[in-house]
This record gives C-alpha cells, structure tokens and sequence, in this order.
C-alpha cells in the first residue's frame, strides 16, 4: 500500500519495493543490511574496538533467529529514507523514534524502547537557561524528533507535559548537521542550548569527555516518543524481525539486553503484555525520570 | 515549512546559495588582491606568512574550514560567531580569496616586463603604469581562470549545509524525509542553469576582450 | 655644444662588468649608430640612458646639465629619475605597444596623464585633449599611418607597429630619440618601411643614438658610428672613418662578418 | 566510553581517503583521455554528447552526483549499488575524468602544429608523431594544472561522507559525538601533510621536465 | 634528366585560388631560389611538394615516377603518401626541433624508427643503432655541430637550431631538399652560419628549393630563380637573366624594394 503520496519515480519505487518481497530478497542473499549511525548506546564501538550497543545486540539476535546475517552500514542520516526506497539498506535500526511522518513513509515495527527529548546546555549557565530561554538559541539535529517538535512537524500528544513549540517560541532555532553538531554548538557558544534525544545525550556527555561542563536536564518533559524499526513501506520483512522480536521477548534476551546496557527502566513490554502494561509505564514522570536513571 | 511547495522551498534554498554566492565574490575578489600584493611584497616575512597562509587554505578542505571558523570562536576564545551566515561567508571568503590571489599573481606575472618599461620611458608613475597599462591586460588574462574558479565557487556553496545553511540541498532533504525523491535530484538543474548563465556572461567578457591581444 | 655627454659610466651586474667606462658625446641634429657584437654592451648602454639600469658610476649630461650622476644622490631619486628620463626616447626591439588602446591613444596615452597634473586641466580639458589629439595625428601621420590612426596594435604587421612605436616615442619631443635594433623582429620585407622612417628622422635633424645590426643603413644614417666591444669604445668616427678605415683590427673582424655573404 | 584511540580511528579513516583517492586517479586518467578524445573526435555527434556530458558534470555539485549514483540505480531499476565505495568510486571518477579531459585537451591543442609537420616530413606515422613527438611535450604542459585538479581532489574525498563512506571526518566525528573534539579538527593536519607530500612531487616532476623547454 | 618536374599545379584553399597552375623543372645538382611577395603562395608550394598540403589538381614527378597525380586515387593514399614524401626533405622557417630530444636524437629519431621496420632489427639492433648514431654524428658534423651533440634544443642559438634542422633533414637523404625562409626566424648576427651550411650543399650539388628573402643570397647561391606573383609563375631562369634583365615589369617593382636601402 503505497499511502505516502510521494510523486514522480519515488512511487514507481516504492510500488516496486512492496511489489516484491524483501523477504525473499534477503533470505536468498542471507543477508539483512541496517542503516545506522555510531551512538551509545544503541550502536558503538566499545573500549576494545568491539562494535555493540542494544540495537546492534538485539539486531544479531534477530539475524540468528532468522538464520541470517546481519550487515550493519553507517549511513548519512539524512539520506535514511531515501537509503531504504533505493534498497540499499534493509532497514534503520537505530534509534529511530516514530513520528507521524515516518508511518507515512515507512512500515514501523512494534515500538521496543521509550525515549525522551532532554535540553543540553553549559552547566555554568543551566539556572539561567532553565529559568528562561526566550532571546536564547536553540540548537536540534536537522530532521530529528527534536527539531520536529520545536518546529511543531510533529504534533504533540497526550503524553506531553509542556510543548517545546510554546516552550521555546520566543527562541531562535537553527538546525545542526548531526547531534554531535548540536552539542558542538553549545559547546562552542553559537547555541545556548540543545533539544536532543536523551538517550544519545548520556551517550555524550559525560565526566570523561570534551562536553563535561554541560549537563543533561530533563526537567521539562517535551513527551516520549518511541523507538522503532523502520522498513520499506509494505515491506514483508517487518513481520519476520518482528516475530524474531517477540520470541527473544519471549526467552528473555530483550530484557537481558536492556540490563545490560542500563535500558530497562525504558524497555517497552511487546505487544502481548504491552497492551495492558503500556499505558501505565507511557506516564511522562516516569519515563523521563527512567531515562535519568538508565544513564546513570 | 513544510507542507510548502517544492519548487519553492527550493527555489528559496537557492537564493541562499545566491545570496553566499554573491557576498562571497564581493569580498573574495578585493581581498584576493591584497593577499596577492603581500605574498609579492619585497618585505620577506610578510611575503612568507602569506605564502604559508595560502598554502594552509589550499591544503585543507573548505568543510573543515567552515567547521572551523564556526566553532573555533566559541571553542577557543569563548566568543561565540553570532551568526552561521557570517561565518560561512567568512570561510569562504578566506577560501576563495586565497585561490583569487593566485589567479591574480599567475595574471600579473605573465605581463612582460617591456610593459613596465614602455611605461616608464613615456614618464608615468607606477600606479599609472599600474591602471593605465597592465591592469586591464591582466584582467584579459585572468577571465579564464577566474571563471572556472567562480563555477567552482557556484557549487561550493552547497557545502555550506555543513553547518547548517538551509541551502537548496538541505531544502531538499526535508522532502526526502517525507519521502519525496525528485526534489533532491531536481536541485541539480538549478546548479546546471545557474552554471550556464556564467558560462555565457563569462564567454561574453571574454569576447568583450577579444578585440586587443596581450 | 654637445647635447649629450657620456662620460665614464659603468655598470656591472654583480660581478659582471658590462659597462666599463664608456665616453662619448653627441652634437645636437646629429645620429650616432652603435654597432658591436651580441652582449657587448649596446642594449645596457641605451637602458642607462633612458634610467632603466641604475648605472653603477658615471655621468650623464644633456644639454651641459647633469641628469645622472653616480655621486650625487639627487639624481638618483624617483622623482628626479621620472624628470630626466624625458630627455630621452626610447623605441624597444619588441616596440612594447600598448595592446588594450588604438594607435592614437598608445600615442597620446602618456601626454594625456602629463596634462592631467597641469592646474588649467579641469576648466580647458576638452581643449586640451583636442590639441594632444591632434598632435597625434600629426606625428602618426609624419610616420606614414594616419590611416591606421583607430587600430590596434594587433591589427597591424609589425613595420606598422614598429613605425607606431616611434611615433609615440615622438610625442614626447625628446631631446635625444634612442632606438634598440628596431628592426630586427621584423620580416627582412617590413624592415625598409622603419629604416625610411628612421632615416626621415635623420634628414630632419632629429638627435638619435641607434643601435643596429643593419650595416648598410647604419652608414648610410648616421653622423658618427659608435663600435662598442666588451663593454668599452673600440672605435668612434664618422662612418668613412669606422665602416672604411677602421683602426683597431676587431672592428676589422667584425665588419668582415657582416660583408662577407 | 570512548572506543579505539582515536589517532588509530583517524589514520584507518584517512586511508579510505588515500584509496579513494587512489582508485578515482587510476581509473580517471585513462577515462580522462578517451573522453578528450571523444570530444576532439570528427564525428560531430560523438564530439556534442561528450561536450553535453562533460558540461552537466562540471555543471553540478559532486556531491549531488554521490547521491545519483549510490541512489538512482536503486531507485530507478530496483538494482541497488553493490556497495557505497564502488558507488564513490564511480561518481569520483566520472567527475575527475571530466575535468581531466578538459585539461588534457587544452594540453594537446597547445602543441603547435609545426611538431606534427615536423613528424610527417620526416616519415613517421600518426602513432609514433603522437608517441615519440607530442605526448612528452603534453605532459610537460599538463602537470601544472593537473596537480592543482589532484590536489582539489585530495580534499574532494572528504565529500564521500555523504553517502556514509568512513573517511577521516565522518571518523573524526564519532569522536566529536563521544564528547571529543580534537580529532575533528586535528584531520586538517592529515590532508596538509598529504598535499604536502604532492605538492613535492609535482614539484619535482617539473623539475624532472625542465630540461627541456616547449 | 629532371629530377623534379611540377606540372599544371592547383591548390584552392575554399574558394581562394592560391596557386593557379605551377610548371616547373629542376635538374638534379641544381638549386632553385624561389622568390615573391608576401601571400604570393611560395610557402604554399613548397608544402603542396611535401604533401602537407593535398594539391586540387595537377602533377609531381620525381625522377619520372609520378609521386602525386590530382586524377590519381593511388597517389593520395596515406600509405603512399608516407613513402613519397621521404622523396623530399623539409627545413622550417621556425626550426620545429623536437624539445625533449637531444640533438642527436633530434636527427636520428626518424632513422630508428624506420629501422625498428626492418625485419633484421632484432637481432642486429645493437649494431643498426650504432650505424644510425655515428651517421648523425657525421651529419651534424657537417653543419659545424658535433660539440653540440648532447645538448637540447632551447640550449642553442637560433642559427644553431636551424643548423640541427637542416641537418635532421639530411639524415634521410631526400632527394630535393626544401627551405622555407631558413633565416627569417634568426637574429641578422646568426643568419650568416645557416647561409653559409646551405652554401655548402649547393656546393655539394644538393638539390634544394629555397624560398628566401635574401636576395643577395639567391642570387649567390641559386642555378634557378623562380619568382612566384599571385599563384602564378612570373619570371623563371637563371640568376642573371631574373635579378638583371627582368622580362616582367612586376619582377622589377619587387627586386627595386630590395635593392632600395
Ligand atoms: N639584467 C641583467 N642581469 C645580468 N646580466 C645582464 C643583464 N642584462 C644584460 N646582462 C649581460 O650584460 C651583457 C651585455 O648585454 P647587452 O644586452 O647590453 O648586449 P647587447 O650588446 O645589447 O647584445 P645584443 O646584440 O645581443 O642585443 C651580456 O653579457 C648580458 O648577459
Ligand atoms: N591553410 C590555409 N587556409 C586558407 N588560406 C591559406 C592557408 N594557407 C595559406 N593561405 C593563403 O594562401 C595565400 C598564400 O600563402 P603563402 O603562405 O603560401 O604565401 P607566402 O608566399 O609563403 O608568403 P610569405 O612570404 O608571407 O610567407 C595567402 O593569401 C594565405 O592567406
Ligand atoms: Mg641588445
Ligand atoms: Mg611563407
């Protein structure tokens, strides 16, 4: 079902797509291609140059189950949607939030983790900031869920405690080329401060590393979002990794996963359980105080 | 933003490619020359800081050099660039600069020297010389180079996304992501026309010249 | 009374002595050929004159007045050199015409800048401009070119340049015309239209010291005949004098290499 | 945190600079040569499509030519590019050789026709009038816009990281999202001493050819 | 026996009629001045005779072989025209040396690329080579060159380059040798030593066409005088018969602009 409305060759594309089975395509090739970019800690390289991360653990999970390789491509994500509608990725795993658009475009997985939208800013000047931002700059990853949000592209739901549009309205907003670009902004004073997942945020700034005198604040709760999968729109491969996804729900390694790497108190219970328990851990409080202690 | 029309969210993208386009020759063009009277200088320590600065600019890319004059600022000093338009004008301003003034040198030095000396002979002064007899050969001579240079500059400009000028390339991601392809792909005719336009003013000046020969 | 008095100047570039002591006068109306082989000297000699080497002694006069001295440091000075010079022409080998300006401007180009400093410039400019204009033509006309007055250079052979050349160098009125080889970039047919030109100059008067490679015409112009060898005067005389009796025997030796064909 | 040292991380990322760099020169100099062939060529449609093509690709952003190559055959016939590098390859070497033809082209069309009527007097064949006489005198003339061609190239293969190909910024800047800025702009120093190092060639390969004068 | 005849000779560059019918003969041993006004088409002719130039119609035998035949599809092949034109040898008004060669190699370069040809080259290279390297010694020797052998080209003299060209043109002993104005390139001090070489060849009894603007070197050195007017033979005979008695009033006007100075 090509729903996205998309004109030109981008339609003869994705009808293409749907029209064949990726499936298929990818259990002959024995191969699934990820789209990803490097962060912490969904998909890093660890102290001993180990390639890991939730993401890139619970992807070779699913690749074991479906009895495939997994192919992990760092890509430009800018470049993403256009990546999976010329075929050359399978899929983005990393990170990814759902937003109304990207259900327009894609064909989404069940969501698998909460994530929240934090502010980064020099600590020196967190009181001041936090006290009022208007006349500030405020920096976001062109195209990320931040931007969307202060842009009012992606609309604010229940979930949401204070609006990043209102919040932020007598702000100035310039866009970066990546996070890291965002926080390099604040870091380098031409942004006061940054709207980023915090996810990645504790992924970068820490004690041990250039940004230790900004600090993470999540006081102002912008409303979850969720983690998901992105596939070609209609793409038959959704439903395969999504039933890899329940059985390693199922066994456990999705929670063992999470422990691991400091996730759980964000984890998103599958479908199942999801139903009744979703509701419940989806309060904004909790979530973001979650994500807070995860990192820590 | 969006929701708009493509073409429009293209064409005004393009204008701030335009807009870099045109502040950056603006200042490029005097500033090269003052760099080429330094690295000409008979004052040798002048001469030799100008030939490490533009052998520093010619050897790095001009994305890093955008980077930097971003950042650098704010990193280093505490003063943060107040605006990304400024500092991208700045880095390319620098850039270009420095390929102009080795235009301009490469221009100068190919006038012959009986130039010079059938000037002082009739008794003019060196800056007649200078405005009245070697200037205008020079420019004959450097059109060439200067115009690929300035196509060059045409294209460059879409570099500037790199620290976030919403230029005509970034106008277009915005619609890739919400899966519309061809915009991306149409940004080159824009890039193509622009192109063609110089080549035929620049073929003009050219002939324009043709009527003496250096 | 000489109009112009050479008297022991040198140059050396660096170690190179290439000029070493040379003295000669010249009598106003009259033309001195210099003749001498190839880096004798000749080219470096005219360049003294007309202040485009800095000679490193020496002394020059024009009309009993001192334009260069190596020991005064007044005649030394940019100012003072941009003054002197117009008492000297000069017509370059390679005529160094200005390709960017018709024929007429290349010769009033020079004029037109000097008229400029001149306080009545502003209130009768377009009067003088007109003069200068017209010298022009005048001047491009005494050299046979009038026709070729809005003209580039590019557009004409290399006679005609040539000829343009000197008509610039007229403009001026200088008191002393120079020429370096004028004709020797030129075909062996476009040579005889600079010579008649040259030669016109001489009838008229005009003082003019010539360097060139063309013995027949060098006898047949010049009032004195100046034989320049490394760097020195090896002979000097009238031409019957240097072209038929010549004293020294390598003025011998080298005249032989130019009749010999 | 942070993973590999990061002067590891830069170096592994600046030699895919270095092959990029590589394979786009080996394969570009040939193709450059026949293109120029192609548009010097007599027959009249093979001389414009090339002159059109050649046009088009100086006409638009590499960048944007990156993005046609990795994309469009996916996009257009549903046959994805095998892999990025090949697909950088090929847009790099389309590019470089449309560039390269053109110089190659203003080299031959300097070589005065006296030294092909020189050949022909003397009975040689259009072969060896080309390889013994012109090509050397080509050459010599070549070099100095062909090293400027390859220095821009140098930094050129910075572009790749549009299309997510690992080279030494999109390596440097792993480190800038792990919270360290250094390496991001200590890559600088990587292509300074690479154009460093070639500008010693080309330099010495002038030299190489001053014993003779064209 | 004509070692050169030229009938009937045409060449049309678009709709301009350069040369309008060429008749000519030369005998072998004997030198041939031509001589004519700028645009007149001598430097046409002689590239017409090396094939640089395709005549539109007429005929060039070379020792009554037919070499060239407008009506003739044979004779215009590239292949035969690469082998007829070995029948002439060519010396340029600008020299065309080869730069990266040396002057030796300047004059062997055609000699051993012809040899690579002969089936025997393998297995006699060494010895081929040698042969070909101690004949262009003795051919530059016979310019007065040998000491320059291993220099480059723009390390000599104008008159020195020129000498190396007439001396590459001598390695594949043509049987006419053609000159295109061999000195108008040089300095007058340089034209001497190329005049004197090509004296040397006359002397030799080489046959030669030369077009030149010396005349008092045409008529020192010539058997023949061909004066060429507007494409069309005006005047052809010996030296005397052309520069004293002139049949045609058109020869006179031209010899008087010479003869003027
Ligand atoms: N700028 C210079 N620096 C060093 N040496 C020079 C310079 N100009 C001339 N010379 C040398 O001075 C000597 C005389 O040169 P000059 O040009 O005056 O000779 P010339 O008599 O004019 O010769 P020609 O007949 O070839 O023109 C030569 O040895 C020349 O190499
Ligand atoms: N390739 C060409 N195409 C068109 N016209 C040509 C060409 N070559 C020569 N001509 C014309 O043919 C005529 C004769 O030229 P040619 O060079 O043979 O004269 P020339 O007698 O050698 O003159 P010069 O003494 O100036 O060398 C001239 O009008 C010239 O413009
Ligand atoms: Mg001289
Ligand atoms: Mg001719």
């Amino acid at each position: 079902g090509s729903s996205n409305g998309s004109g030109g060759s981008s339609a003869e594309g994705g009808t293409q797509a749907a029209a064949e089975s990726d499936w298929e395509d990818v259990s002959a090739k024995g191969e699934m291609t990820i789209g990803m970019t490097l962060f912490a800690p969904m998909n890093y390289y660890d102290e001993n140059n180990n390639f890991v991360g939730f993401d890139t653990e619970l992807a070779q999970a699913v690749g074991e189950k479906l009895g495939i390789d997994i192919n992990f491509v760092e890509i430009n994500w800018d470049s993403k949607e256009i990546e999976l509608n010329s075929k050359n990725i399978d899929c983005i795993w990393n990170g990814m939030c759902s937003t109304a658009e990207r259900q327009e475009t894609m064909t989404l997985s069940a969501p698998y983790l909460y994530n929240t939208q934090a502010m980064v800013m020099k600590a020196d000047r967190e009181d001041e900031i936090m006290s009022s931002v208007d006349g500030l700059t405020v920096t976001a990853e062109k195209g990320s869920t931040g931007e969307g949000k202060l842009q009012g592209t992606i609309a604010d739901d229940d979930t949401v405690e204070v609006s990043a549009m209102e919040y932020f309205a007598n702000s100035n907003y310039v866009a970066s080329d990546s996070m890291a670009k965002a926080l390099m902004e604040v870091k380098a004073g031409t942004a006061d401060v940054a709207l980023v997942d915090s996810v990645a945020a504790y992924g970068m700034v820490g004690p041990d590393t250039d940004y230790s005198d900004m600090v993470i604040n999540v006081d102002n709760n912008f409303g979850l979002q969720e983690y998901v999968i992105g596939f070609r729109k209609g793409s038959d491969l959704e439903q395969h990794v999504s039933d890899a996804i329940d059985e390693l729900y199922a066994d456990g390694t999705v929670a063992q996963l999470a422990e691991k790497y400091n996730l759980s108190d964000l984890l998103i219970e599958n479908d199942a359980q999801a139903a009744t328990e979703a509701p419940e851990a989806a309060t904004g409080d909790t979530a973001a105080e979650a994500a807070t202690a995860a990192a820590e | 933003m969006l929701g708009a029309n493509p073409i429009e969210s293209l064409t005004s993208g393009f204008l701030l490619n335009l807009e870099l386009f045109a502040v950056t020759l603006l200042l490029a063009l005097p500033l090269g020359l003052i760099i080429t009277f330094c690295s000409m200088s008979r004052f040798k320590p002048l001469k030799w800081i100008t030939k490490v600065f533009i052998w520093v600019i010619r050897g790095t890319p001009l994305m890093l050099q955008l980077f930097v004059v971003l950042y650098a600022p704010g990193l280093l000093f505490g003063i943060p660039m107040s605006s990304r338009f400024t500092a991208a004008v700045i880095a390319f301003v620098i850039n270009y600069a420095a390929y102009f003034s080795e235009i301009y040198r490469g221009g100068i030095e190919s006038i012959s020297v009986g130039q010079y000396e059938a000037g002082k002979v009739l008794g003019m002064t060196r800056s007649q010389i200078f405005f009245k007899v070697v200037l205008l050969q020079v420019v004959k001579r450097i059109v060439p180079p200067m115009s690929n240079e300035i196509i060059t500059l045409t294209k460059d400009t879409a570099l500037a996304r790199v620290i976030g000028i919403g230029e005509i390339i970034m106008s277009a991601e915005r619609f890739t992501k919400m899966g519309l392809i061809w915009p991306l792909f149409s940004t080159a005719l824009y890039f193509l026309v622009f192109v063609g336009v110089l080549s035929l003013l620049f073929g003009w000046v050219e002939k324009k010249m043709d009527y003496f020969r250096v | 009374m000489a109009i112009l008095e050479v008297n022991n100047l040198k140059k050396n570039f660096g170690n190179l002595e290439v000029l070493k002591g040379i003295d000669f006068s010249l009598e106003k109306g009259e033309s001195l050929a210099m003749i001498g082989a190839s880096g004798s000297g000749k080219t470096t000699l005219l360049r003294c004159l007309n202040f485009l080497e800095r000679p490193t002694s020496g002394q020059i006069r024009v009309n009993e007045k001192v334009v260069f001295d190596g020991a005064d440091a007044r005649t030394l000075s940019e100012a003072e050199i941009r003054k002197n010079r117009l008492h000297f022409g000069l017509v370059f080998q390679s005529f160094n015409l200005f390709p960017q300006y018709t024929v007429l401007k290349n010769c009033t180009l020079a004029k037109e800048l000097m008229a400029k400093e001149r306080p009545d410039f502003k209130t009768n400019k377009k009067q003088i401009l007109d003069e200068i204009k017209t010298e022009g033509e005048a001047v491009l006309a005494s050299v046979g070119l009038q026709e070729k007055m809005d003209y580039y250079p590019h557009q004409l052979s290399g006679g005609q340049q040539q000829r343009v050349a000197i008509a610039r160098a007229l403009m001026l009125q200088p008191d002393i015309l120079c020429f370096d080889e004028p004709t020797s970039a030129l075909d062996p047919e476009l040579t005889g239209e600079v010579l008649k030109v040259i030669r016109g100059l001489a009838d008229k008067k005009t003082t003019m010291v010539i360097v060139t490679h063309e013995m027949q015409f060098a006898r047949d112009v010049s009032d004195k005949v100046l034989f320049l060898d490394k760097g020195m005067v090896a002979e000097y005389g009238s031409p019957e004098q240097v072209f038929e009796h010549p004293k020294e025997e390598r003025t011998r030796q080298f005249l032989e290499r130019y009749f010999e064909q």
